[in-house]
């Protein structure tokens, strides 16, 4: 049984990281494991600093949520020169992977939502896209996912697309609302994270067109997800953070005693709508 | 002393100088010589300053020649002309507060050693340079802080250490009291026994008869007249610089009345620059303040105004205790301070002279706080007008030469209908013509009633404006003086108590 | 008028009724580009789409007016976006949370933002801390505030009102946050331009010794500056939740560097005591207009960058040049 | 040293020995937090943990000498971050996508960023585009060009020498990076104390037209000292290259800011003119101990940014009040 759990997160300003953040912290201390957290805002720099200091405070075993564009190997071949396991969650280094990687299938769950999307467009019709940040994993996964789902749908035509900066509501909504303005006749817009599909319903809105404008997004944010309820968007696809959290730990437990976990442990994300919303509401998975 | 017959070392021939369409040199023609020094004066905005920033390549002239040394001569920089062998010290004080006085002393040219900067030898000889001036100041200290006096000291310590062979001063003196002046004259000797050409600029014509070997009197960007002699009567080189006749300096001032208006009890710097100073003003009194430089008159003022914090003692108004904490409170009982640096203090240079005046006159242009520009501008038009500025309203206060800024500062702040008015060094760097035209004012302002301080280091100035004068050394009150028993020495005497 | 005119020809006292000195670079700038959009795309040049850029402009607009107070005297506020996050988050967890009336938690967000004001005013008058440290301090300590008071999470489910206020458009054009954009825009002209109050802004900025000496009361001043910058943050985390219609503790991240480069675009200089609202408005416009037309004309993110640094750049320098 | 000891007593001797003028406070606040960091945790003040500290400020460090010289003439400097992360891509894509020899590489990416500083000084000097404006513009189009080299993606696969810089301490206690840091440290110091270079840096600071007067070539200076600025941004991105395995060209993002603040927390003034590296390297170490300290004491995420804006506030308010 380890006593203290490292926890670096990549950016506890996205919801998504955040909810991991808070269900490893309250698994952990039901367990009774101390579990010290640092957030990277997004740098990766400042990510191998918080390492070092997690290490030098002696703990036993380090939950480690990449920050930057893709993931870092300096962080995990640290942790490993002192013999400390590593737990990687939602990325994974090629050079210096985690002793285990805990993700949702980023591109199944893509492909699954978008075709899901495009069924109930009716199988063709104009799509614009907020992307998220460019080239980073996330970005990169989801939208291969969406290619895969577009290539049995010819009739779907990507008329634009747009690349947020920082995977916010605000980017959102003002690229939605511009792509909007210069193809008026879309029918699907796509957010590659419940912010930008929340900013991008908000546009839809705003923009007051005719036709029916399907919306959804990704990551199922637990604001997103009363949104989905309220019908302020069409679909999400949940990731399971609450699981995340559970099951990083659990693994974490196991490394240090030395147990054998699976190198890869990859969880679908759960395709949600308004009809099977509920009960993530009240419990997120 | 070198005579004519020799070539001279510099030669303007048909300078010109506009600004936009305006034409503010016509054409100058001067001619210097090795080992003489020669007297440029000129009513304010004459063109003196720009005649010598012209020769030291700060700024380029529009048309006409220079020769220098017998060869065709145009800087392009100042760097040039320092090259060359020109020093210039500005008009303006400009000195790097964050640098040690030796630094300032050599900006730009500091002495190498293999390396790095020779330090010790840097404030070795900045040390050599400030005792000869007078200046018991350590040269690695920083200039930050320093008095203005002591500034101009170091500033003129900076054109001395040029080994220059041809030096313009541009009113070395504005700030200066007599032994520091005399100090300065002593150092203008010995560069002219040396062959240093010397271009002396000043509107304390007393001084000119001291040092000057010849005068050239400019007016309205025009030579005007030549003396070949330095011992010109005063009044012949003031008729010379105003094109007319000009009446007596000092105007008879008023008695004053009987009741006090400002009383000052038993008043202590917060920084220790003065100790215990008690006096009263009087009525329509104009109570001359003397001292050395660095005598604690400024600070003085300062605090009996609101500017700088006090430790103890306090500040009476018509007899009602109002030691004020800020200039504001000063102003509204009705006390104002006309401070003494005018680039520092005074005037917002990127603004124009109009926005300039209004920032003191808030109540007079912009009733229940709200400004019109129509009224602004009127405004400051008459205040223009009374002080007999020359320039316009929307011109910006850099623009100006430094003379009439000084006149816009006292527009600035006498527009008010004040109670107690306090100058200090009111006609720094401001011609005769002017210089009478503010004492002028300060009789109007005598017989209105109003209480006027006048602090300077003009002797001559504080003697001829002052019902009563006290004087000040060390931070102390030494005596005060009345009228009739003041004179040159017996202020000496106290100063130096 | 007639003394303006006497300065120079018709065109500089046009400029000046609308105290464009400075700004009219930008000016052209902001035409020439808009010129060039309309001829470039079919959608940059209609009346829908340029409602969407008023739209898009309101909150950074109503943020540059309060920046520009405080660049006008020489300071610098690099906490207006944490404060807007700030007052969102207060505005959010007081109405949704708590359950107080929206209206009065709206109160509560500006009374708190401008509370962070005082703070920083203080810090820079009383304790002589440089306008750029205390708001640095400011920025990391109401960040961390806005993100402490949900543990980070978003909060949303405001009543449709609210919501309403930025999409319905009054008389076909103007919704109530761009009607208060405009608000503020004029107030922030004629307090500049006509009262005692905006004139001392000019004189501090020009020379903060100057102004005391002149009587002016600089530090109440500066802190009523500072107070009144973060109070049009709050103002305008207000107006960015009624556009979001929900509030997160990240919002407004990295929105000081875009506020302050509208106000110097717009031709207020940094060392203070030059420049105004009406040159605010278009450097805003230009940033506005400039982030839209990349969008409309499809320009890839990386490449709007380099666009980006390159035509704010040429904008200051045409100004600069044409001073000259 | 007699002159200056004339000057004061001795304590002011030692401080002017090292430049630490303005930045007394500062140090009496570092020498504060650490006492209390090494009695609040015990790993602290262990060598391992300083060693730590010194790794974690390598790349701010570097960043802020060149910062140091951009403040003290009154300028400013915001590409730092984003000429980081040009310089890395441009060493990563030549070592890694091109295959070149990496020290090549390294050479190049130096002279790309060294040109961009030359850039953003001729648009100073020349075009009369403020600072502000002009490096706000190249850090847009430097990070643009950043991501533009790889399409956003980050390049990994360097010699494996390259990343033991940063780790094999050497003699026990020295990685090449820290080495590298400390040598900058100690010429920027020599530089700014005993040359005529750095001296007219202060004088330009102080006033530029004194020193222009004074035969001072400041435009030429100018250029120099923000080609240097983002010369020493392209070292510190090798050195993050190094310490990281990886180039990315989202690397540096908002570090204009950490280093300006390490440069103003060290007593250099923004108004220029005065101030030092030994004050800035005492800055960049509150900054790296605060934020190794509030790690090692397990503050929350959120509760570390209010006490990071508290601390710094208060580091710079403890200078200012003691000069009075
Ligand atoms: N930058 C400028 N733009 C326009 N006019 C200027 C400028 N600089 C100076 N002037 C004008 O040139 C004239 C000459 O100024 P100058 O400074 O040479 O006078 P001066 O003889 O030195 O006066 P003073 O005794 O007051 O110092 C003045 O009328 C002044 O207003
Ligand atoms: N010789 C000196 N050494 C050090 N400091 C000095 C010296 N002379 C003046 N000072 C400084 O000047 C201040 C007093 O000068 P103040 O300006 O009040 O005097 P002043 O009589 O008005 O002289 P000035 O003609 O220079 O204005 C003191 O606070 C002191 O700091
Ligand atoms: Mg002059
Ligand atoms: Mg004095």
């Amino acid at each position: 049984q380890p006593e203290k759990i490292g926890l670096a997160v990549a950016n506890l300003q996205a919801n998504f990281f955040n909810q991991i953040k808070q269900s490893v912290e309250a698994y952990a201390s039901e367990k009774g494991i101390e579990v010290i957290t640092v957030d990277a805002k997004g740098d990766s720099a400042t990510q191998v600093s918080q390492v070092q200091d997690l290490l030098t405070q002696g703990i036993d075993a380090l939950i480690y949520i990449p920050a930057g564009a893709a993931a870092a190997t300096v962080p995990v071949r640290l942790a490993h020169a002192q013999g400390i396991p590593v737990v990687n969650v939602d990325r994974n280094a090629e050079g210096e992977p985690g002793d285990t990687f805990i993700a949702s299938d980023s591109v199944v769950s893509a492909y699954e939502i978008c075709k899901y999307m495009f069924e109930q467009a009716g199988g063709s019709g104009d799509m614009v896209i907020v992307h998220g940040q460019k080239g980073t994993t996330p970005e990169v996964d989801r939208s291969k996912g969406c290619t895969q789902a577009m290539e049995e749908f010819p009739g779907i035509k990507v008329v634009a697309e747009q690349f947020s900066q920082i995977w916010s509501q605000d980017e959102g909504f003002q690229m939605t609302q511009n792509m909007l303005q210069a193809h008026p006749d879309v029918t699907l817009v796509w957010g590659q994270a419940d912010a930008l599909a929340l900013g991008a319903a908000q546009a839809v809105k705003v923009a007051n067109l005719p036709q029916r404008i399907w919306v959804f997004g990704f990551d199922g944010d637990t604001a997103a997800l009363e949104a989905l309820r309220d019908g302020v968007f069409d679909a999400t696809s949940t990731q399971r953070t609450q699981y995340f959290g559970q099951l990083a730990v659990d693994s974490a437990i196991k490394l240090v005693n030395g147990e054998e976990v699976p190198a890869e442990q990859l969880l679908p994300a759960t395709l949600t709508t308004k009809e099977n919303v509920e009960p993530f509401i009240a419990n997120h998975p | 002393m070198a005579t004519k017959t020799e070539p001279p070392i510099l030669s303007l021939r048909n300078i010109k100088k506009s600004y936009g369409s305006l034409e503010i040199l016509h054409g100058i023609d001067l001619d210097i010589h090795a080992g003489e020094v020669v007297a440029l004066l000129g009513e304010n905005g004459a063109g003196k300053s720009t005649v010598s920033n012209i020769i030291c390549g700060t700024i380029a002239p529009s048309s006409g020649t220079m020769t220098w040394q017998g060869a065709p001569f145009a800087p392009a920089n100042p760097r040039q002309a320092i090259d060359c062998g020109l020093g210039l010290i500005h008009q303006e004080l400009r000195l790097l507060p964050y640098l040690s006085i030796a630094e300032n002393v050599f900006v730009g040219r500091w002495p190498k050693k293999p390396g790095s900067i020779d330090r010790r030898l840097m404030e070795e000889m900045a040390q050599e340079q400030l005792q000869r001036l007078g200046l018991d100041l350590p040269a690695s200290r920083l200039v930050e802080g320093l008095s203005t006096a002591n500034q101009q000291l170091v500033e003129i310590a900076k054109a001395l250490t040029l080994n220059a062979r041809l030096l313009i001063l541009d009113e070395p003196t504005a700030a200066l009291g007599g032994a520091e002046t005399e100090r300065l004259f002593e150092q203008i000797d010995r560069l002219r026994a040396d062959g240093v050409g010397i271009i002396y600029i000043s509107h304390r014509l007393e001084e000119i008869r001291r040092v000057a070997d010849r005068i050239v009197v400019m007016r309205d960007g025009d030579k005007v007249q030549e003396f070949d002699s330095g011992d010109v009567p005063v009044r012949t080189i003031v008729e010379s610089m105003v094109g007319r006749e000009m009446g007596r300096m000092f105007p008879t001032f008023p008695q004053p009345r009987p009741e006090t208006v400002l009383e000052v009890k038993n008043l202590c710097s917060a920084t220790g620059a003065f100790e215990d100073v008690s006096f009263t003003v009087r009525r329509g009194e104009v109570f001359g303040i003397a001292g050395l430089v660095g005598a604690g008159r400024t600070d003085l003022v300062r605090a009996i105004t609101g500017a700088d914090p006090i430790r103890s003692g306090s500040v009476h108004l018509e007899g009602r205790e109002i030691t004020p904490r800020s200039p504001a409170e000063s102003i509204r009982h009705g006390m104002v301070l006309v401070p003494e640096d005018r680039k520092l203090q005074g005037l917002v240079l990127s603004h124009s002279i109009a926005e300039n005046i209004g920032y003191a006159n808030f109540q007079s242009v912009a009733p229940k706080g709200w400004v019109r520009q129509r009224n602004i501008n009127a405004f400051a038009d008459r205040a223009i007008g009374r002080f007999g500025v020359k320039g316009q309203g929307q011109q910006n206060a850099d623009e100006m030469s430094g003379g009439n800024q000084q006149k816009v500062v006292l527009a600035k702040w006498l527009a008010h209908d004040p109670k107690v008015v306090v100058l200090d060094e009111p006609t720094r760097g401001i011609d005769v013509g002017a210089r009478s035209a503010i004492y002028e004012i300060i009789v109007e302002l005598a017989e209105k009633g109003v209480a006027v301080i006048v602090v300077s280091s003009d002797l001559e100035e504080v003697l001829g404006v002052s019902n009563r004068i006290m004087v000040m050394a060390e931070g102390r009150e030494a005596g005060i003086l009345d009228r009739s028993q003041a004179n040159d020495v017996s202020i000496m005497e106290l100063a130096t108590s | 008028m007639t003394a303006i005119a006497k300065n120079g020809p018709m065109k500089a006292s046009v400029a000046s009724l609308f105290s464009l000195r400075g700004a009219t670079g930008p000016l052209v700038g902001l035409l020439l580009l808009s010129a060039f959009l309309s001829f470039a795309t079919d959608s940059f040049f209609t009346s829908r789409n340029l409602l969407n850029v008023l739209d898009q402009i309101t909150v950074l607009g109503i943020m540059a007016v309060g920046m520009t107070f405080v660049i006008l005297i020489g300071g610098i506020d690099l906490a207006v976006g944490s404060v807007l996050a700030l007052a969102m988050m207060v505005m959010g967890y007081m109405s949704n949370v708590v359950g107080i009336a929206l209206p009065l938690a709206m109160v509560l967000a500006l009374v708190v933002a401008a509370f962070a004001g005082v703070i920083t005013g203080l810090l820079i008058t009383n304790f002589g801390v440089p306008a750029f440290i205390s708001t640095l301090a400011m920025m990391s300590v109401a960040r961390g505030l806005a993100n402490m008071i949900t543990d980070g999470q978003q909060i949303v489910g405001f009543p449709s009102w609210f919501n309403l206020m930025a999409i319905v458009r009054h008389g076909g054009f103007l919704t109530v946050t761009v009607g208060l954009m405009f608000a503020v825009f004029i107030a922030g002209w004629i307090f500049l331009r006509n009262t005692t109050g905006g004139r001392s802004l000019y004189a501090i900025g020009g020379n903060p010794e100057v102004a005391r000496l002149a009587g002016i009361n600089v530090k109440l001043m500066t802190i009523g500056v500072y107070t009144m910058s973060a109070l049009l943050s709050g103002l305008a985390g207000i107006v960015l939740a009624a556009r979001l219609d929900s509030v997160q503790p990240s919002s407004g991240f990295t929105y000081e560097l875009d506020t302050i480069a509208a106000v110097v675009i717009g031709g207020t200089s940094l060392s203070g005591g030059t420049g105004g609202i009406a040159g605010t408005v278009i450097g805003v416009l230009i940033i506005g207009v400039l982030r839209n037309g990349l969008n409309l004309l499809g320009v890839s993110p990386f490449t709007q960058q380099v666009v980006i640094g390159v035509v704010i750049a040429m904008a200051v320098a045409a100004e600069a040049l044409k001073k000259r």
